[in-house]
């Protein structure tokens, strides 16, 4: 049965291979092709899956060996794959959603030319991602790490004649490198402290070493989660990246790749269960990123802008979660599988919309939607509810224990993040909300478009609204199917070794508080876009508002010091290898040059003055042959 | 005794040059294909040295021995270990491609005076640096190794300064102006280097009164030959600064630029991809087998100068304007890797060394040769005059990317594995340095990307708008190379088995053990 | 006398040669100096051959002789040669080829 | 002393008569290659004086090229029978020494003379004037530049045949200068090659007023050069009371006294000797050319004849590096340690001016005369090493420098223009494209010059250094390869001249030369070649003749 592993990897691969080397004559069946060539992943995945549920809980990590990769004294890298339960919850996610994806492509980007390559670079994506989360060791880990960075960069940038397309995509790109170097340092630190990094010999030999090697691992670790996943201070990328297609925001900005940072640290648990200061990290970065996210998301007028805020927020709740340790880790899956679904859905439903308005995004220009768009207004809605936590869906059922744990933490800092934690909730309630009124109530306030027209919105095709209302269906009760009797919890606890941990407060009261907060957030909401009229133009707003526009100043920071400060550090370095490298060796040529300048004056052509040369010459010779003596 | 294999693929480009140089003026399509014809005979020879070495045979093998200047302790020896043989493979693969990619670089622009053959003399030289390259990869013989080292800068010199880049900014009178300058000073510095080196050489006589390194690196071994300290750095010193030189590391390397720069696509490859090699191929062979503990006592020092390459290289391909010196300075940022990974003196580093040889000879191929056909379009090496190429151009744009993403070392391409192992292997002895020789990964992205951003992305400007495609004999160039990238990142089992017993061996030399891991120590 | 005043006195002669050589203008004088050093060798030459109570010095100075003549004769062709398409006899005007 | 004992000494050596002289017995055989070379050149003298003047020409090349192939057979025949090595002995009353460095460099230069007499006899480059064939040396030596005289001598179709016995002369002096075994002969030698040389300077046939001036000019310098010599000669004698090698270097080390006690104050001591040898070794070093001494090379070379000067760069080095070692190596042992920082010094500074000088030099002549001084401080590194290996390490420089000396020289004289030759540098400008044959021998030689492996010029280098590290020189060889990257770059400054730089309109043409310069040319581009790739056998050769005689 494991040597099916590989061909989870292998399908999209081919499929890959396939579409991006075939050439014009494929333009005709390319995107089936693909789309194909990922739902037999996915089919294999269930296959698996099936096999697996057989098995008892101990049994159930199946392990795959292909061939030995870098073999090298005192170095062994192998492609071998793990499948686990962790593993499989994502072969799922990312497999599935992924075909869903592919199916709404077909729609989306009917009308594009390079459709065939499009589809291509989605493989390629899912082949990277899978083998991100089958690899067994971290170096293979790393190939799909970047893997999946390569293709977020061509997706993004897929339409590059766009300036700020080829912009976002180097962006996404160089901010992940960043974080990349981090799970570099990382393996390198384990191979050096454990002679292997394969996960296995690693996570059980955690307790063989230092704090301080764990501590330090750990934080490379985050620092890589950081980049991947757009966590502060590495998230600038996400909101960029927005420039690409809404399908690739919504299968890899929302769903998958950005999730991997929250695999990442789960999957290495055991590292960060022996190093609490790195844990402490973790969670301050899933903190403070949730409000991040959250505050920006409230001010974008952008619509995938505003969506990949929550996103980033999102991910913030996972981090925090995977940040707990043992009592978070569980839940920071199930919410990273619900949030797949209904993010992706609300990003399906946003593209579905700007399908329809002409690729308009500024929400100010929607308004009214609702019925001329029914279907993607009504999967919209769900995933809306869904990720506001409203009760029954699936985002209450994730976030809600995200919350209880973050309290279960104990001390000041479950304290802390607890309230952080609920604050995100109404934070999120209030610009979801926002969202929706914005773009599916109150009047029309349309605008025409560069050709001078008026959008006139439709519903999307079939191929584009199916995957819309399955995605919608997961949104609604994957939560509840996981946490009725826990089942979720129980299937990973082989991987993440569950632990209650010692709430101060009870499910029933963590539950209410947030009841409340989203009350209260989407009220506010409410009063501000739903009751009063919303202008075209965006008021200036508030400080807050302005920075939130701004990403917090974040972008303003890295131009200033790292592009501007980059810039005059090559600028001077270019004129610093030109003037003073080759300046000093020219200068040496030259100087040589001159001195035989000088010295050939001494010839000066006068028989006499040649004379005196050997005359002194002599003389020379005949003191210095004494001086020789007599010294 | 047997077939002289070595000494054959050595002679052969010879032959082949001077065959190439006697076609008479007017058949110039004859001598390209009899150019051609030589290198692909050459790699066939090369493969055969590649099967008939046995890894886990002796260090050296298929050697050859004949007497030659007695007075000078000199004899004719060669042979090859697993490094020698994978470089030497490397040179003859690539030189077909660099054949084929010039095909028409050395067009006469008008008929000159009948006596006048560019065409023959440009491939002629060619077949002379590939002779030359090799052989002083295989010799065993320091003086003869010197002697090719060193005569290998004419017929380079005559391709730098004689058959430039067409695609120049500026008069014809500049043009040539900045050619010879680049020329020159290509020859200058390298003969400078090589003059040091001499000096060595004959202390090494002085002290050791022969040249074979393993009759030297034997005595070493057993004692009976020792030299004093100072005597020892002295003459490593001599060495190793004519190896920087051609690595190049930095401060020495302001040569390369220029050269690259001002010389055609295919010469600028056969200079960073196969020249420049035997410089840190030498620094392996020579320094550290000849003056281990030299070696030791320098490398605090040149682990720094090796960093430095590695971020100002990489700093001042950011800077570049010019397409050709960013390919440029990004190698001198590699080559600082390459540096880093011999003198880091763990099996990892070298074999990652060894390793980056071979892929930076594949990736700087494949971006320069792709560079190459994309400035021969357009006529101008300026990034600033490309835009949006990948509209009009796909195919040559998504090799170019390749190239890109190989150079900035991507996982799944052949540079990732040699430049992952240097780092391990580096950040294994000296973790601060392993840290900073990381970030040269992010800069690369920066480099790389910036450079494709720029001249392939955004709105197609209008000179490119009529730009062809990749046409047949330049996919034929590009493809394999590509190819080889893929599968050597995927599967480099067969070239680590290569390389792992020479290096080993090299470990011994320096009596070196590479650092245990921390868990193991403890137990 | 004592004859290694004569010595002194060759070697006088040769400083005196010698300084013309280098301070005189025309080229038969710088001649005559050059010419004038020989002799102060041969005075020299037979002085020490007297010293030394052998003749190989009194031999040598012969042989001088002879040499020096034979140099007269080449120096003044040449010499005459470039007197009569300068019409100087100025060592400082022949300095066509300098630096 | 008292004034009465000098008396008496000298009144005791005349007291008993000299009553018999015997005869001198002389070993003519041993002596052959001399004898051939000067026989040959009286019978020159008197072609001139009775042939008639149209087969001249003829005959003077016939009896050139006869002589020198025969004196070098002999000189092969000596070596061949062991004079070099084991039959090394003196000859002609202690005269002549006949050894291994003696043969060694006699054989160098016959074959050097040989090659230089086939430039001297090449007439195809100049344009047929008036129906007759003419040559690079002026029609009548008398007439005055420009004038009629002049004009009717060339339209006679005069030619300097002379240069032919004159050369055989300088030849036949140069022979006997590295073989001189006493201080006596060894200045007769070098008057005997020099005042040949002073006149073929003088006979250009183009700019002649430059080839007088260069014929002054090293007329007067060498002269003045040579006046020290002998007055450095006699000293050594005063020290010595003799002029024998031998006997000079007893005396020196102390083996011989040959002073009278007595007169011990006056004679014999150090300070005759040593300001006496200083004085040799400036003569000698003023014919190698060694800064300070070199002064007069850059004009002489530049004005006199090209074929002259590369005869003279050639063969007066050889010889004059031969009479060097033997009087460093035979005479003056005892003294190494007073000479040899000396010469140190003057290596030194003879690698580094001639290297640096060269850089800024315009005429192509001028170039080569300033390299040939960087090469003679190569060659005294050599000299320093005061070993065996030195010795035969300075054989072979010599042997390899002179042959490509005369190619490049040869080369020189085919570049030309309305003028003449063409010696310009700006005039080289892209030479290589209009007759890439022609510029690819002269890049050749360069590269020689330049030290690059494979060539000659690497080999000879390599083998000085070499001995002058085991000599314990090893900071002269740091110094010889900073001068040599100097150096390095001018000769590249030429190739890159005739390559890379598009050629002129008004650009000279390229002469085909006859048969003759073809060989020189020839010879010197194989000779660069073996010696570069294959040296061993003559290292070997070189190492045998290692040893002197004494």
């Amino acid at each position: 049965m494991e040597n099916l592993i590989a061909l989870l990897v292998a399908a999209p691969l081919l499929g890959a291979a396939v579409l991006l080397c075939g050439g014009r004559r494929l333009d005709r069946v390319g995107h089936w092709l693909g789309t194909l060539l990922s739902a037999a992943s996915f089919v294999i995945g269930l296959a698996l899956f099936t096999d697996m549920l057989g098995k008892g809980a101990e049994e159930r990590s199946l392990h795959q060996h292909l061939f030995s990769w870098i073999p090298v004294e005192g170095f062994k890298a192998d492609v071998a794959f793990q499948l686990d339960q962790l593993s499989m919850t994502f072969v799922l996610l990312i497999s599935g959603v992924g075909t869903l994806i592919h199916l709404y492509s077909i729609g989306y980007m009917e009308h594009d030319e390079r459709r065939r390559r499009f589809f291509g670079y989605l493989n390629l994506f899912l082949a990277a991602m899978l083998l991100l989360v089958l690899a067994d060791n971290y170096l293979l880990l790393y190939v799909g790490w970047e893997g999946v960075g390569l293709a977020s960069y061509l997706l993004i940038g897929f339409w590059q004649h766009k300036p700020s397309a080829a912009t976002a995509a180097k962006k996404a790109f160089l901010v992940n490198r960043v974080g990349d170097m981090g799970l570099s340092i990382a393996i390198m630190l384990m191979f050096t402290t454990f002679g292997t990094f394969a996960f296995g010999p690693v996570l059980e030999a955690t307790g063989e070493t230092s704090e301080g090697k764990l501590t330090a691992i750990g934080l490379m670790l985050l620092l890589a989660a950081c980049g991947k996943s757009a966590q502060v201070p590495l998230q600038s990328w996400l909101g960029d990246a927005m420039e690409g297609p809404t399908p690739v925001s919504a299968l890899i900005h929302a769903a998958t790749m950005v999730t991997a940072g929250v695999y990442l640290i789960v999957r290495s648990g055991a590292i960060f269960n022996g190093a609490p200061d790195a844990q402490l990290a973790v969670t301050v970065v899933g903190a403070v990123t949730l409000l991040f996210g959250a505050i920006v998301g409230c001010a974008k007028d952008d619509i995938k802008k505003a969506l990949a805020g929550s996103t980033m927020s999102q991910i913030g709740y996972m981090i925090l979660a995977a940040g707990l340790g043992p009592i978070g880790y569980v839940f920071a899956i199930m919410h990273l599988v619900t949030h797949g679904f209904f993010k992706a859905g609300l990003f399906l439903g946003a593209g579905s919309v700007m399908h329809g308005m002409n690729d308009e995004v500024d929400m100010r220009k929607y308004g009214g939607l609702r019925k001329y768009m029914p279907v993607t207004f009504v999967t919209f809605g769900l995933g809306y509810l869904a990720i506001i936590g409203f009760p029954g869906l699936s985002g209450f059922f994730s976030k809600d224990k995200i919350i209880e744990a973050a309290f279960a933490k104990g001390g000041t800092e479950g304290w802390i993040l607890g309230s952080v934690a609920l604050l995100g909730a109404a934070i999120t309630a209030y610009y979801m909300t926002r969202v929706m009124l914005l773009t599916f109530f109150g009047e029309k306030r349309w605008q025409p478009d560069a050709q001078g027209e008026l959008p006139h919105p439709h519903e999307s095709p079939k191929s584009m609204t199916i995957p819309m209302i399955l995605l919608a269906v997961g949104s609604v009760f994957a939560g509840g199917f996981f946490s009725i009797g826990d089942r979720f919890m129980h299937w990973l606890e082989p991987v993440t070794h569950h632990d209650h941990g010692d709430s101060p407060l009870s499910a029933a009261t963590v539950t209410g508080a947030t009841m409340v907060v989203l009350v209260i957030g989407v009220s506010l909401a409410w009063v501000q876009y739903g009751r009063r009229p919303v202008p075209v133009v965006a008021p200036r707003g508030s400080l807050l508002t302005r920075a939130a526009r701004r990403d917090l100043l974040q972008d303003d920071f890295n131009h200033v010091v790292l592009v501007r400060g980059g810039e005059h550090l090559t600028r001077s370095l270019v004129y610093v290898d030109h003037t003073l490298v080759d300046g000093v060796v020219n200068g040496t040529a030259a100087s040589v040059g001159g001195l035989s300048g000088r010295l050939r004056k001494l010839q000066n052509g006068y028989a006499r003055s040649y004379a005196v040369s050997m005359f002194g010459g002599a003389a020379v010779l005949i003191v210095a042959t004494l001086l020789m003596r007599a010294v | 005794m047997s077939f002289p294999l070595l000494t054959a693929t050595a002679a052969l480009p010879a032959v082949g040059a001077i065959a190439t140089a006697a076609v008479p003026a007017a058949r110039r399509t004859a001598a390209k294909w009899l150019a051609l014809l030589f290198s692909l005979a050459t790699l066939a020879l090369a493969i055969t040295v590649l099967i008939r070495f046995d890894p886990d045979g002796d260090r050296y093998q298929l050697t050859e021995s004949h007497a030659w200047i007695a007075d000078f302790g000199v004899r004719y020896e060669l042979g090859v270990d697993g490094i020698a043989v994978s470089l030497i493979a490397l040179t003859a693969l690539l030189l077909p491609f660099i054949i084929l990619a010039g095909w028409h670089d050395a067009d006469p622009l008008e008929t000159k005076s009948s006596r006048w053959r560019p065409t023959q003399g440009f491939f002629a030289l060619i077949l002379a640096v590939e002779a030359m390259v090799i052989i002083s990869f295989q010799a065993t013989d320091v003086f003869l190794f010197y002697i090719f080292f060193e005569a290998m800068l004419i017929p380079m010199y005559f391709l730098i300064g004689g058959f430039g880049d067409r695609a120049h900014a500026g008069s014809d009178e500049k043009a040539s102006a900045q050619r010879s300058y680049a020329a020159v000073k290509f020859l200058l510095y390298n003969l400078v280097g090589g003059l040091i080196m001499l000096a060595a050489v004959i202390g090494l006589y002085v002290v050791a009164g022969n040249f074979s390194i393993q009759e030297i690196a034997e005595a070493r071994a057993n004692g009976s030959l020792d030299m004093a300290t100072n005597t020892e750095r002295l003459l490593f010193l001599g060495f190793f600064f004519a190896f920087a030189v051609k690595a190049p590391l930095w401060p020495l390397h302001t040569w390369l630029p220029n050269a690259m720069g001002e010389s055609t696509a295919p010469v600028a490859v056969l200079i960073t991809a196969v020249v420049d090699k035997v410089g840190t191929f030498a620094m392996l062979r020579f320094c550290l087998q000849l003056f281990p503990e030299a070696s030791k006592w320098a490398t605090p020092v040149i682990l720094v100068l090796a960093l430095i390459s590695i971020i100002y290289g990489a700093l001042l391909a950011v800077g570049q304007r010019d397409i050709k010196r960013l390919v440029a300075y990004a190698s001198i940022s590699h080559f600082g890797f390459i540096v880093l990974g011999i003198f880091a003196m763990t099996s990892q580093g070298q074999s990652g060394a060894t390793l980056y040889m071979v892929n930076h000879g594949l990736s700087t191929a494949a971006l320069m040769l792709v560079a190459g056909f994309l400035i021969s379009r357009r006529g101008s090496r300026l990034i600033a005059d490309y835009g949006g190429v990948q509209k009009v151009a796909p195919v040559l744009a998504g090799t170019f990317l390749i190239g890109g993403l190989a150079t900035l070392s991507l996982p799944g391409l052949a540079p990732f594995v040699s430049e992952f192992l240097v780092l391990v292997g580096a950040f294994a002895r000296y973790p601060v340095v392993g840290i900073i020789a990381t970030l040269g990964i992010v800069l690369a992205a920066l480099y790389t990307l910036v450079l494709y951003q720029r001249t392939m992305t955004g709105p197609v400007k209008p000179e490119v708008s009529t730009m062809p495609d990749l046409r047949v004999r330049e996919l034929v160039v590009v493809a394999p190379l590509i190819a080889l990238l893929i599968s050597l990142g995927v599967y480099p089992k067969p070239l680590t088995d290569l390389v792992n017993p020479a290096v080993e061996h090299t470990m011994s030399d320096v009596q070196k053990k590479d650092p245990k891991p921390e868990v193991e120590a403890a137990k | 006398m004592n004859p290694v005043n004569y010595l002194y006195l060759a070697a006088l002669l040769f400083t005196i040669g010698a300084t013309g050589v280098l301070i005189r203008r025309n080229v038969i004088v710088v001649f005559m100096c050059i010419e004038l050093m020989l002799n102060a060798c041969n005075l020299a030459f037979v002085a020490f051959s007297r010293l030394h109570g052998n003749l190989d010095g009194q031999i040598i100075a012969f042989f001088t002789m002879v040499v020096a003549a034979a140099e007269v004769v080449v120096g003044l062709a040449i010499i005459v040669s470039l007197f009569r398409s300068r019409h100087s006899a100025s060592v400082d005007d022949a300095s066509l080829m300098k630096l | 002393m008292s004034a009465t004992a000098v008396h008496n000494l000298w009144t005791m050596a005349a007291a008993d008569p000299i009553d018999k002289i015997d005869a001198p017995n002389i070993e003519y055989g041993q002596l052959a290659p001399t004898l051939i070379v000067i026989g040959a050149a009286v019978i020159g003298v008197l072609v001139e004086a009775f042939v008639p003047r149209k087969s001249r020409y003829y005959a003077q090349l016939f009896v050139s090229v006869v002589a020198l192939t025969a004196a070098f057979a002999a000189v092969v025949a000596l070596a061949s029978s062991g004079y070099g090595t084991t039959k090394a002995r003196i000859a002609a009353m202690g005269a002549i020494a006949v050894d291994g460095p003696a043969l060694f460099l006699q054989g160098t230069i016959l074959l050097a003379g040989l090659v230089a007499i086939f430039t001297f006899a090449e007439r195809r480059l100049d344009p047929v004037a008036h129906g007759n064939r003419i040559d690079s040396f002026v029609a009548q030596a008398g007439a005055v530049p420009g004038s009629e005289g002049e004009q009717a001598a060339t339209k006679a179709g005069f030619t300097t045949t002379e240069v032919f016995p004159l050369a055989l002369f300088a030849i036949g002096g140069m022979l006997v200068f590295p073989s001189a075994n006493d201080l006596l002969t060894l200045f007769i030698a070098l008057e005997v090659f020099s005042l040949p040389l002073y006149l073929l300077c003088a006979l250009a046939r183009r700019k002649r007023l430059m080839s007088q001036e260069a014929a002054v000019k090293y007329f007067l310098l060498g002269a003045f050069a040579s006046a020290f010599t002998l007055f450095g000669i006699a000293l050594i004698y005063g020290y010595a009371g003799s002029v024998t090698y031998g006997t000079v270097a007893k005396v020196v080390d102390g083996t011989l006294t040959t002073v009278d006690p007595a007169l011990a104050g006056t004679m014999g001591n150090d300070a005759l000797l040593l300001i006496g040898s200083a004085m040799i070794v400036m003569g000698l070093l003023f014919k190698v050319g060694a800064v300070p001494f070199h002064m007069w090379t850059p004009d002489v070379y530049q004005g006199a004849p090209t074929p002259v000067t590369g005869f003279m760069a050639a063969a007066t080095k050889v010889a004059a590096f031969g009479a060097l070692l033997r009087l460093l190596y035979v005479v003056l042992p005892g003294l190494r340690w007073d000479w040899r920082p000396v010469m140190f010094g003057v290596a030194v500074i003879t690698m580094l001016g001639g290297a640096i000088v060269a850089i800024t030099q315009t005429d192509i002549k001028r170039l080569l005369a300033y390299s040939s001084i960087a090469h003679a401080g190569f060659i005294l590194a050599g000299v320093i090493a005061t070993t065996e290996d030195g010795v035969s390490s300075v054989l072979f420089y010599l042997g390899a420098y002179s042959f490509v000396t005369i190619g490049a020289f040869a080369v020189v004289t085919l570049v030309r223009d309305a003028g003449g030759e063409a010696t310009h540098l700006s005039k080289w400008a892209g030479l290589g494209r209009r007759s890439p044959l022609v510029a690819a021998v002269f890049a050749v030689f360069l590269l020689a010059f330049a030290g690059i492996p494979l060539t000659s010029g690497f080999s000879g280098k390599f083998a000085v250094f070499k001995a002058a590290a085991e000599g314990g020189a090893g900071s002269l060889v740091v110094v010889g390869v900073i001068s040599s990257a100097i150096a390095a770059f001018f000769y590249i400054r030429v190739i890159v001249l005739m390559f890379f730089s598009e050629p002129k309109a008004d650009g000279p043409t390229v002469a085909v030369p006859s048969p003759l310069t073809m060989t020189a040319i020839g010879v010197g581009v194989a000779v660069t070649l073996v010696l570069g790739v294959a040296p061993q056998y003559f290292l070997d050769l070189a190492g045998q003749a290692g040893v002197f005689v004494r």
